[in-house]
């Protein structure tokens, strides 16, 4: 597995984010500053991580779409190359237009830190080949703005094509407003874009791989990735 | 030639916070009547807040060392070794006025501030920690204070990236007018690459890093001071906006910059901005120092010589580079988008000299504006303690259960968890034991240590009894790292009281101090930093006498860490202790 | 030369912070208010003194960044 | 009836947010934009018709609530 993690002015976690993709499949991923024009040779998963990319003024993501980095990303993604988005990763995606939609502020307008359970809705993409469909995992939320929300017409597009990958649930999997801590429309945690390549979440399995430090739930993202690559490969 | 633009009144005297014959001391050690810039100088070198003048001959009684301590008191923050070539670096401060007139930017930059006197040293922060005091639940400005200043706590550490894992809050009335925010970070370097204060060599320049410099936070007296024209409305003096995003390119810049072997002396710019810092990294180096305001990076057109020297503007840095290293350090701070400006040099003088448009707008002797502040000996008194109550006069609850109920649905005692949900307690991916126990425990690096990290005072004890209430802070401190199996090492402290001008509070500050020293040499719990808030009082009121401990321990291993729950049914409840 | 760029959100687009607004001011005793809606202003400062071509830059900016055009209108003032 | 609450910095305070946008529009290659400032502004809708009751209640909405009059100042207008 060859990672490029993109690194913008005010992203945080993306030393988490190396830290799990080294722990997991072993390879440390190469850090892309947000200036550069292209992604390194042999690139199979770019993954935006989360954070405050120029402290989240304007909009959550905004001034990072629009960096050069991210052409480079759009080039990559139209191949059908694997990118992962994370929190601002997320945010960053559906500002650059490669994911439909927007997140607003969370529907109590606080900022929130705390484990969710997500429900992972389908296992045959290749970022959940590590979860069985319908499993629940639990890992932790850390925004103020992840409350998802797109048109109808885009919402009923996304439901259709079985889009949604991760939703907020209950433990046993049930899908409750009580559960639904931002307010996102129908859940929705985590979609995928048309070509299923492009995978933008709120929650961080980065932070959910080690035993001691939380749980190993969010292990199976980075662990069926690394699959999927080392097969292609 | 020195500009002499004002006439110095008794009037600005008094508005710059001088006492006569403090100010009788400026003339006598200058010899002649300051400029207007100069008495800006004193004023903020010579408050309370800089010079801890009320404090320091009590401060002096506080155990400091250990062979464990890298860096006692004095630094920009505490740096004590925890093994394996590590070291780490913490301090507490409050920000208990700015919280009161603006919670959300004034809780904010006090997170901003401590994160910088911890990275400043050349550690990345790996927590953050905070101890709130807040007036009565009922009181009408409570809960707009309470979720302005959680709200900014959060909004500054969530952005910078450092997580917030412990903390307390607590309400009570004698906090109506006066909160109290003390904020806490702990950071981690490599024990060899620690970096302090004092410049040195001559003729080296004097680098001005950050953020530009705005009207921020500048004094009442500058109102006074400055005269009102059409643009009287931008000479306001305002509040200090906190922009971690800002900072936390500072930070990235800084530890580049380190990494690079720069940088021969740093120094964060705070409370009293370039005054401080400059004469700061001057004094504590043996030389001199000369300022050119014109090359200070503005925000704001047509700032005075007095309005740089003590804008409080946020997010900036002081820095004394090796020459040799100046290009490679000015690259560094473009690439993160920040502002870099050669501001002066160090001299053989020992004089501290600020010029602007080609004129000398202050001229002091740089050592003396730090040694020869003010030291009071207040007179303290000690209260009469009150009467042991007696136990068996008190009606006993009628039911345990209902009691039982009641304590845990008070503000003080029930869970906190609406507080810490709203920090970012995770992120860094090394957060062992999460807020909700008796310490936090982090993992440091890739393990297996862990640090253990509290903060605690109870202040109905401190009221009671101040000698006992200072011992058993720290007592609490040291019992929550231990709680969590952790080895305690240090403490910070930030002592919080009254006005220090009146004996009885006066007494409250002595005994805390002496308590807390005893603890401390109790314990071989040394006080490696802190900060002392004083004058915390309304209409002649003061707040109950808070002296916050903040303690770090460490673990072996953080996989043995302890916590609260109760693991399985059935098991063995134990009590230890008296 | 001074300019105003005002963004709205498109009507339908939910408002959250409009909404909580809506129900602070009512518990803050504020009565009257049927609904509120957030947005932004940037208040710009421009060189030159071309006004057609101040406006041209705004819709520029507003187009690249200041609005998320997928939720948000924007209306853009040259005050001069 | 249809009312804006304009809410901006007060000068001489600190806009960590335009000063990021200004920023990024000069790396977008939008020149000539010297500064920007970024405000708030509160479409509402009122009950009622009284043009001075609305502006009254809205100067109390703003006081309370939707400004911080510490370091923001706000301008009502009625659009009727
Ligand atoms: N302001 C805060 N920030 C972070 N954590 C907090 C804060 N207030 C309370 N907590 C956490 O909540 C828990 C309970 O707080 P507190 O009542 O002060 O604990 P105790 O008195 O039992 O030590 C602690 O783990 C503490 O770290």
């Amino acid at each position: 597995m060859k990672s490029a993690v993109l690194v913008f002015p005010g992203i945080n976690r993306e030393r988490d984010m190396a830290r799990t993709l080294r722990l997991v499949s072993g390879q440390q991923p190469a850090m892309v500053w947000h200036t550069e024009h292209e992604l390194p040779a042999g690139t199979d998963l770019v993954v935006v991580p989360g954070g405050f990319s120029y402290g989240d003024y304007l909009r959550c993501g905004a001034i990072a779409a629009r960096s050069p980095i991210m052409d480079a990303v759009r080039q990559f993604a139209a191949k059908g190359g694997l990118v992962l988005g994370v929190c601002n990763g997320f945010q960053i995606l559906c500002e650059s237009g490669l994911l439909p939609g927007v997140l607003m502020r969370n529907e109590n307008l606080r900022f929130i830190c705390r484990d969710v359970f997500l429900k992972v809705e389908r296992s045959d993409t290749p970022f959940t080949r590590g979860y069985n469909a319908g499993q629940v995992v639990r890992v932790p939320v850390a925004h103020g703005e992840g409350n998802y929300i797109a048109d109808g017409e885009t919402i009923a597009r996304l439901e259709g094509e079985g889009r949604v990958i991760f939703r907020y649930s209950g433990p046993d999997g049930m899908i409750d407003p009580n559960w639904n801590h931002n307010g996102a429309i129908n859940a929705i945690a985590g979609i995928v874009n048309d070509g299923g390549n492009v995978l933008g979440m709120m929650p961080h399995p980065e932070n959910h791989v080690e035993a001691e430090i939380g749980s190993t739930d969010g292990r199976g993202l980075f662990a069926g990735l690394a699959e999927v690559l080392k097969r292609a490969a | 030639m020195l500009a002499n633009d004002v006439k110095i009144t008794p009037e600005l005297v008094a508005e710059h916070g001088l006492k006569p014959d403090e100010y009788q001391r400026i003339l006598d050690l200058i010899g002649r009547e300051p400029t207007l810039t100069e008495l800006g100088i004193f004023s903020a070198m010579w408050n309370e807040h800089c010079s801890y003048k009320s404090s320091k001959v009590h401060l002096r009684g506080l155990p400091t060392k250990a062979p464990w301590v890298i860096q006692g008191p004095g630094e920009n923050a505490g740096v004590i070794d925890i093994g394996d070539g590590l070291a780490c670096v913490f301090k507490m401060e409050s920000h208990n006025h700015p919280s009161y007139i603006e919670p959300y930017q004034g809780a904010a930059t006090g997170v901003g501030g401590i994160l910088r006197d911890v990275f400043t040293m050349g550690a990345r922060p790996i927590a953050c920690l905070n101890a709130l005091s807040f007036g009565a639940p009922e009181h009408p400005k409570t809960r707009h204070l309470v979720s302005g200043v959680v709200a900014g706590i959060g909004g500054y550490g969530n952005s910078f990236g450092v997580p917030t894992v412990a903390g307390s809050v607590r309400f009570h009335k004698r906090y109506d007018g006066n909160i109290l925010v003390n904020a806490m970070a702990v950071g981690l370097a490599e024990k060899d690459k620690i970096f302090y204060a004092a410049a040195s060599g001559v003729g080296m320049p004097i680098v001005y890093l950050g953020s530009k410099t705005g009207r921020d936070g500048i004094h009442g007296a500058s109102m006074a001071s400055a005269e009102f024209d059409d643009n009287s409305e931008e000479k306001r003096p305002t509040v200090q906006v906190g922009d971690p995003f800002s900072e936390k390119l500072l930070l990235e810049a800084c530890l580049e910059i380190m990494a690079k072997d720069c940088v021969i002396a740093i120094q964060d710019m705070g409370a009293a901005g370039l005054t401080s810092s400059a004469t700061e990294m001057g004094a504590k180096g043996n030389l001199g120092v000369t300022l050119d305001l014109d090359k200070v990076p503005c925000r704001e057109e047509g700032m005075t010589a007095y309005e740089m020297m003590l804008s409080e503007s946020q997010e900036r840095m002081l820095m004394v580079l090796k020459p040799d290293k100046e290009k490679e350090a000015e690259a560094i701070f473009r690439k993160w988008g920040l502002d870099f400006a050669v501001v002066g040099e160090t001299t053989p003088t020992m004089r501290f000299i600020v010029k602007h448009h080609g004129q000398v707008m202050a001229d002091l002797p740089i050592k003396e504006l730090g040694d020869s502040a003010p030291e009071y000996k207040r007179p303290f008194v000690s209260l009469e303690k009150p009467a042991a109550i007696d136990a068996g006069a008190i009606e006993p609850p009628g039911s345990i259960a209902d009691a039982l109920e009641r304590l845990v649905a008070t503000p003080d005692l029930c869970s906190k968890r609406w507080v810490w949900e709203q920090y970012d307690h995770i992120i860094g991916g090394n957060t062992v034991q999460r807020p909700g126990g008796d310490a936090a425990v982090v993992r440091v690096l890739d393990g297996p240590k862990g640090l253990a990290l509290t903060t605690d005072v109870t202040p109905r004890y401190c009221e009671a009894n101040p000698f006992e209430g200072g011992k058993q802070a720290v007592a609490e401190c040291w019992r929550n790292l231990t709680a969590v199996g952790a080895t305690p090492l240090a403490i910070t402290d930030n002592l919080n009281f009254g006005n220090p001008e009146r004996p009885e509070i006066m007494g409250q500050f002595v005994g805390c101090v002496r308590g807390i020293a005893e603890a401390c040499k109790a314990l071989d719990f040394p006080v490696v930093s802190g900060n002392v808030s004083l004058y915390n009082e309304t209409n002649g009121k003061a707040i109950l006498p808070t002296p916050s401990i903040g303690g770090v321990g460490v673990i072996a291993d953080f996989k043995k860490s302890a916590s609260l729950a109760f693991k399985k049914e059935g098991e063995a409840i134990l009590v230890v202790g008296e | 030369m001074k300019a105003r760029v005002t963004v709205t959100l498109k009507s339908g687009v939910l408002d959250p912070q409009g909404k909580a607004i809506e129900g602070a001011l009512r518990s803050l005793g504020v009565d009257g208010v049927a609904s509120v809606r957030q947005g932004k202003v940037f208040d710009i400062e421009l060189d030159g003194s071309d006004r057609a071509k101040a406006e041209a830059l705004l819709k520029q900016a507003a187009d690249k960044l200041l609005a998320n055009t997928v939720i948000e209108n924007y209306h853009v003032e040259v005050l001069g």
